[in-house]
């Protein structure tokens, strides 16, 4: 009987050990999401190359899973249980500076990490006036595509924005390929993605049509995500799916198994991509839907909680990650934009004449459109992901369009127009 | 009453045993239930800095205005339309097989119960490999073999017509030997006599069926249906694996949106509010079983 | 060896039934007390109370003069053997054996010792190993008296321990209890509803009815003079042949009314009953038992009875003849109630020959004659 | 005929599992290629490749230490807490017990997906997130169990316990030493269905665990099978391991498990 006690209590006690398990030297926590192997890869590379590199701080790395990761995150800023350091995923960082749950990094980091950051990257990072994001990274986004392929079929290649395809163009293009191909299906959306993605990936389809998620004055989304634009833009990208010209890409190999001629992915494929065409990889603008090609920016970046135990350990950690050879690092691992001009002018794929420069021109050419710098980012997110979802699966396009703007402008009523606060804590 | 000759020792001891019960379920059932019921008269979100407020009853007023939640619990009720007969057909259909002197018969019971016990996100998982799109998908290479090559491969899980039947005939796969296992229990309490008396009396096979062994599973027919129909109602993880409620809301569900209101987008107080929707749904089903279970008065 | 008193004990349940009510006895420390009663009358009940399972309502329960009420059944001292024997039948027979002592800590040495010798005393010795669903009923009636006697408890309670074994297996073994009672000396309190077992067992035997105690006193003292009609027809088979009557004195002597007919009263009888003279011509209750009939040649004429005979039983050495004497006779239950015109039983020894229907002379002895009130209770004595 | 038809149903049983195995000998690209014809079971070419990426990829191991640590845990400490519950529900007295009975019974209409919100919101507010206590702990009192082991201990023969108490024990030991050993086939029952629902169990763990350190399987695939590049051979040996503790246990214990289940029907 006793030894059963006992038995159960070591059970218990064993099920208990919950956080913060072992009792070593003052630690950083730092959270950073589940993406690709190399990126998974580098971060821990770095994590160990700064452990070792000094003695005074021990980095933890926890990795969370993108799928949940900002559901996971939010929670845990309820709970007051946040790390020292963590990743957001760019706009979901006002919101948390809403809610008071991070401290600004003006006063954190060396003015000279600062200095070279890319603006976009800065611009993202900033909210009312303070810093309280870095990324180490930004992202790019274009249409990759099979150039032997493309030239089969007499297609023009574009190396800039400006000389974007037109809409017409692109079926006409998106036409021929699909007649030369068995299935029909030419173009991958990476509709096998989830969550974040369509937003980053599709709004700047709106913004190129003339319309935006919301009015960025206003914040309001009536009467701009459900504009006649927009309907007539979104309505176009689902007719590509609804004539099957978009391969489904379960597998997730469909431009690399040579399916599709032209993939609409951002700069983290490039790597795959590259190993799997070689030179007949090329990148391409978005297509210009009437006022200009547009394109997506921001990705992940760093931010501190407010209740971080130990602040400046986080800054030293984030400063190790801003240096150039670690910018370098992550940047080769991920195919991102280096976050510094310094790191880019070393990298080989965004220096001048790089094969990936078109997105160092877009971050800098005013051709990338941050996504709504507002705490009510989550929430037109989510509205516009389902949008997408209703739309894809053949939803009428107005009706999901006008559901989403209603859905984001009551969420901005409910919190009386996202007063600014100075947070809970 | 009976028990301890006034004994302390007993009564302290009883108090004891059942304190951690009671205690857990009073902190992690009862509690959590009626916090449920009181978020969802507020307007309270997670990790929002605004004071909550009371909202009366705006929650429940923009639950059923919402065409997706509508269509949620539509989804629910279809799903139980479907699942709740074709199961507890299916579970006698199989359960009646077996109950027969059958070759193996014990390699065919394991066989059909197994999924019972694996977990459903495995079997989420596993489906979307069947339902792949495209010709070499399974389920497209089954259909265009079966129909002779006149089936054209589609996207199961993407098509608004077909995400949903496509989550039923997984779901019945998973628990279709759940059901068979009590039935099957059923069958075999129904005494030897009983048929052999409506042999004796000139019954046909039809017949014995009919008046033996369908009153004699009344009980064990009624609360299969009843479970599954509550398990139709909880339709959760294929949901969130397979299809993420899409496309166009085709197989949303009501817990699915709860979990999306509560966790995804940190709207607590719309999540409960849908939990208690959905707490008066499964009372419902339970009070039907109830009447269903009582003993037959005169009616039939 | 505990000497065991009941003060006014009372139990009512919940539902607002009593087990028992105001009942008092005492047991002598080594006697073998036997409780019988019909099924529901209280005495499971009672030696619940004093086995600790149940507690009482009123009254105390003093061990060796100290009251237990409030101990627990672990704390009495007392050992059980129950109606189906409760062998716990995850457990060998040698740890059913051991489980009081090891409850009780004692050492790992001393238990097997114990058992060891327990095992041996009933025989029990070959089957240790075997779990209780290997025994035969005997045997596992023999582990259960083992498991309570293994441990020498103040008191032992046995609550109908033979009633699930056949006819020639109890009689066997209640010798056998017999034995080991008064061997190991231990108060016992016997419970059945068997009263041949009750007599043939208990030093005295308590009679209980609906929670009362009846009476008390050794098997003859209860059998020859029944303080009510209820004992009066609850002991012996056939019970005591309960009628109305009226006892008068004329110049024939004091007479007794049998059916209309004027029968010869003993003088024992009369002796036995000074009160009797107040009583006379006063509506009384008479007992005679069956053996109280005897073959007409061997009384004068005036103590013969005419009387039909309805029904014959041949039990080999003796004969039971149900005759219809044209008596009122009463329910033993509440000395009174309707009147009915039961047949009264006689047993005469040997082989009576005569078919029901016929009508019989017999001879009518009053010397063990009891007499009752008509509320049932003995006439004083 | 009865016979055929039952292979016919079993083949349909068998396909999808035999997929999943032969899936996860395969490399990653051909597994949906030949999933659509017999060469989806075929094993030519296999290895064990991937289950060395499932194991480094995910963490595959953390998760299955994680999901064991979790449901033994309930399992253990829930066949303590509710059987002791339905003990003192079925044979003793004390003050509430009828009513508190009644309330537990009305507990068993409550699923748990009625309640996630708002603990889910708790323990989220308590920082109480991410733990093996989170996931283990309001699991363990169950209104269910404790049912199951009410009725199974009031069929038990009253006398055991009386001759119990009797010869010295005390109501702890008494339930110790006579009652649970005679109730093994109800401890058995309810083990085998806490097990399957807690190793199943996705919706709680999904919303309460973050990272791989105290997520448990479910949460586990179904993060995996989002994680770009999706490799099929991978998840499905993820998927096999995940599947191989409860088959496993199933065929050793396949008569309780049947039972187990068929009981809870008849009584349920």
């Amino acid at each position: 009987m006793r030894y059963r006690l006992i038995l159960l209590l070591a059970v218990l006690a064993l099920a208990c050990r919950d956080h913060h398990g072992g009792g070593r030297t003052p630690d950083i926590e730092v959270w950073f999401h589940t993406g690709q192997p190399g990126e998974q890869r580098t971060i821990e590379a770095q994590v160990a190359r700064f452990n070792a590199g000094q003695d005074e701080i021990t980095v933890h790395l926890t990795l969370l899973p993108e799928g949940s990761y900002n559901a996971q995150v939010q929670a845990a800023a309820a709970a007051g249980a946040l790390p020292d350091l963590l990743e957001l995923d760019g706009p979901f960082l006002y919101r948390y500076v809403w809610q008071g749950a991070l401290r600004p990094l003006d006063d954190l980091l060396p003015a000279t990490t600062l200095a070279g950051l890319l603006p976009s990257l800065r611009t993202q990072g900033t909210c009312g006036g303070h810093l309280y994001g870095v990324g180490s990274f930004d992202s790019g986004l274009g249409l990759w595509g099979d150039r032997a392929t493309l030239a089969a079929v007499g297609a023009r290649l574009p190396v800039t924005s400006g000389a974007a395809w037109s809409a017409e163009e692109m079926e006409g293009i998106l036409d021929r390929l699909a007649a030369a191909d068995p299935d029909g299906a030419v173009l991958d959306l990476k509709l096998n993605y989830a969550g974040e993605w369509f937003t980053y990936a599709f709004s700047p389809l709106l913004q190129s049509a003339g319309a935006d998620l919301i009015d960025r004055t206003t914040g309001r989304a009536g009467g701009t995500l459900d504009s006649p634009a927009a309907v007539a833009a979104l309505t176009r990208l689902q007719g590509w799916i609804r004539r099957g010209r978009v391969d489904p890409n379960l597998d997730d190999a469909a431009f690399t198994g040579r399916r599709v001629a032209l993939s609409w992915v951002g700069h983290w494929e490039y790597p795959r991509y590259h190993a799997a065409l070689g030179d007949d990889l090329v990148l391409l603008p978005l297509p210009d839907f009437g006022h200009g090609s547009r394109t997506g920016e921001g990705s992940w970046q760093w931010a501190i909680p407010a209740a971080s135990r130990s602040p400046e350990g986080a800054a030293a950690f984030l400063a190790f990650l801003l240096r150039p050879e670690e910018v370098g690092a992550m940047a080769a691992a991920n195919g991102g934009v280096p976050a510094t001009g310094a790191a880019i002018a070393r990298s080989p794929l965004y220096r001048p004449g790089g094969p990936l420069r078109l997105f160092v021109a877009q971050l800098t050419g005013g051709v990338a459109v941050p996504r709504p710098r507002t705490p009510a980012y989550p929430v037109i997110t989510a509205a516009f992901q389902r949008c997408f979802d209703d739309l894809r699966n053949g939803g009428d396009v107005h009706a999901a369009l006008a559901r989403a703007a209603a859905a984001i402008d009551r969420d901005l009523a409910d919190n009386r127009g996202y007063p600014p606060t100075r947070g809970r804590r | 009453m009976r028990g301890g000759g006034g004994d302390r020792l007993h009564r302290h001891a009883a108090a004891a045993m059942a304190a951690p019960a009671l205690a857990g379920l009073a902190l992690f059932v009862a509690l959590p239930f009626v916090a449920a019921v009181v978020l969802s008269f507020t307007d309270q979100r997670l990790g929002s800095p605004l004071a909550s407020r009371f909202v009366g009853w705006e929650q429940y007023r923009r639950l059923l205005a919402d065409p997706l939640f509508r269509r949620a619990i539509a989804n629910n009720l279809s799903f139980a339309a479907v699942v709740v007969p074709v199961q507890t057909g299916a579970a006698l259909g199989l359960a009646l097989l077996l109950n027969r002197r059958l070759a193996g018969r014990a390699i065919f019971r394991a066989l059909f119960f197994l999924p019972v016990v694996f977990p459903m996100a495995l079997v989420a998982v596993v489906w979307v490999v069947i339902y792949a799109p495209g010709p070499s998908g399974p389920m497209n290479a089954l259909l265009a073999a079966a129909t002779g090559g006149a089936w054209s491969p589609r996207d199961f899980l993407h098509d608004p017509a077909w995400a949903m039947p496509a989550l039923i005939l997984l779901s019945i796969w998973q628990g279709v030997g759940f059901q068979m296992v009590v039935l099957l229990a059923g069958l075999q309490a129904i005494p030897a006599e009983l048929y052999e008396a409506a042999v004796v009396d000139g019954a046909s096979p039809w017949g014995r069926f009919l008046h033996v062994t369908l009153p004699g599973l009344r009980s064990p027919l009624i609360f299969v249906a009843v479970v599954t129909a509550i398990l139709a109602f909880r339709l959760f993880d294929q949901v969130r694996i397979m299809t993420r409620g899409g496309p166009n809301g085709a197989t949303t569900t009501v817990i699915f949106e709860a979990v999306a209101a509560a966790f995804d987008r940190q709207e607590v107080a719309r999540g409960a509010a849908i939990t208690v929707i959905f707490f008066l749904l499964v009372v419902a089903i339970t009070a039907a079983q109830r009447r269903l279970l009582r003993p037959r008065g005169v009616a039939r | 060896m505990a000497r065991v008193e009941l003060n006014g004990v009372a139990k009512r349940f919940a539902d607002g039934s009593w087990g028992v009510r105001d009942l008092s006895l005492t047991v002598e420390a080594g006697e073998l007390l036997v409780v019988v009663g019909p099924s529901g009358s209280g005495k499971s009940t009672l030696l619940r109370l004093l086995a600790g399972l149940e507690g009482v309502s009123g009254g105390e329960i003093r061990f060796d003069g100290e009251v237990v009420n409030d101990r627990s059944p672990q704390g009495r001292n007392v050992a059980m053997v129950f109606q189906n024997y409760a062998l716990y039948p995850h457990m060998s027979v040698r740890a059913n054996l051991a489980f009081p002592l090891r409850m009780r800590r004692l050492a790992r040495r001393e238990i097997a010792t114990k058992v060891k010798q327990v095992a041996a005393t009933l025989g029990l010795t070959e089957l240790l190993e075997r779990k209780p669903a290997q025994l035969s009923g005997g045997q596992r009636q023999r582990v259960a008296m083992g498991r309570a006697l293994v441990r020498d408890p103040g008191l032992f309670l046995m609550d109908e321990p033979l009633s699930n074994l056949d006819a020639r297996l109890r009689a066997e073994i209640r010798t056998e209890i017999a034995a080991v009672v008064r061997r190991t000396g231990i108060t016992t309190i016997y419970v059945t509803h068997d009263q041949v077992e009750a007599v043939t067992l208990g030093d005295r035997v308590a009679v209980v009815r609906a929670g009362i105690l009846q009476q008390v006193g050794p098997p003859e003292a209860l059998y020859r003079r029944p303080a009510n009609t209820f004992v009066a027809a609850f002991l012996g088979t056939p019970g005591m042949n309960l009628f109305r009557t009226v006892v008068r004195r004329g110049e024939e002597g004091v007479t007794l009314d049998l059916g209309g007919r004027r029968l010869p009263l003993a003088p024992e009888a009369v002796a036995a009953y000074p009160d009797l003279d107040r009583r006379l011509g006063e509506p009384l209750i008479a007992g005679l038992r069956p053996e109280a009939f005897v073959a007409a040649d061997t009384v004068s004429a005036a103590s013969r009875i005419e009387a039909r005979l309805t029904a014959v039983e041949h039990l080999g050495h003796e004969t039971l003849l149900y005759l219809d004497a044209g008596v009122e006779t009463v329910d033993p239950e509440t000395g009174g109630g309707a009147p009915t015109r039961r047949p009264l039983a006689a047993r005469l020894p040997g082989l009576v020959r005569a078919p029901a229907g016929d009508t019989l002379s017999l001879g009518v002895t009053t010397e063990k004659l009891a007499l009752f009130c008509p509320d049932g209770g003995a006439l004083r004595g | 005929m009865a016979w055929v038809a039952a292979c016919g149903l079993a083949l349909v049983y068998v396909a999808p599992v035999a997929m999943m195995v032969a899936g996860s000998l395969k490399p990653d690209a051909r597994v949906l290629a030949e999933a659509g014809s017999w060469r989806a079971i075929s094993l030519a070419g296999a290895s064990l490749a991937n289950y060395r990426d499932a194991f480094i990829r995910v963490d595959l191991g953390r998760s299955l230490l994680n999901s064991l640590v979790i449901t033994t845990s309930v399992v253990i400490l829930g066949l303590g807490v509710n059987s002791l519950a339905g003990y003192a529900f079925a044979r003793m007295t004390w003050r509430g017990r009828g009513w508190l009975f009644a309330a537990v019974t009305a507990l068993m209409v409550l699923p748990f997906e009625a309640i996630a919100v708002p603990l889910f919101y708790g323990v989220s507010l308590l920082g109480w997130r991410d733990s093996y206590s989170v996931q283990i702990l309001p699991f363990v009192a169950n209104a269910f169990s404790i049912y199951l082991f009410y009725t199974f201990f009031l069929g038990l023969p009253r006398e055991l316990e009386e001759a119990a108490r009797v010869d010295g024990a005390g109501p702890w030991r008494t339930f110790v030493e006579v009652v649970a050993p005679n109730a093994r086939p109800c401890f058995a029952t309810v083990a085998i269905l806490t097990f399957l629902t807690q190793w199943g169990s996705y919706l709680w763990p999904l919303m309460v665990t973050g990272g791989p350190r105290v997520r448990p399987l479910p949460v586990a695939i179904a993060a995996f099978y989002t994680l770009p590049p999706r490799a099929w051979g991978d998840i499905l040996a993820f998927g096999v391991v995940m599947a191989a503790p409860v088959v496993l246990l199933f065929l050793l214990f396949q008569r309780a498990f049947v039972r187990g289940v068929a009981t809870t029907g008849v009584k349920g």
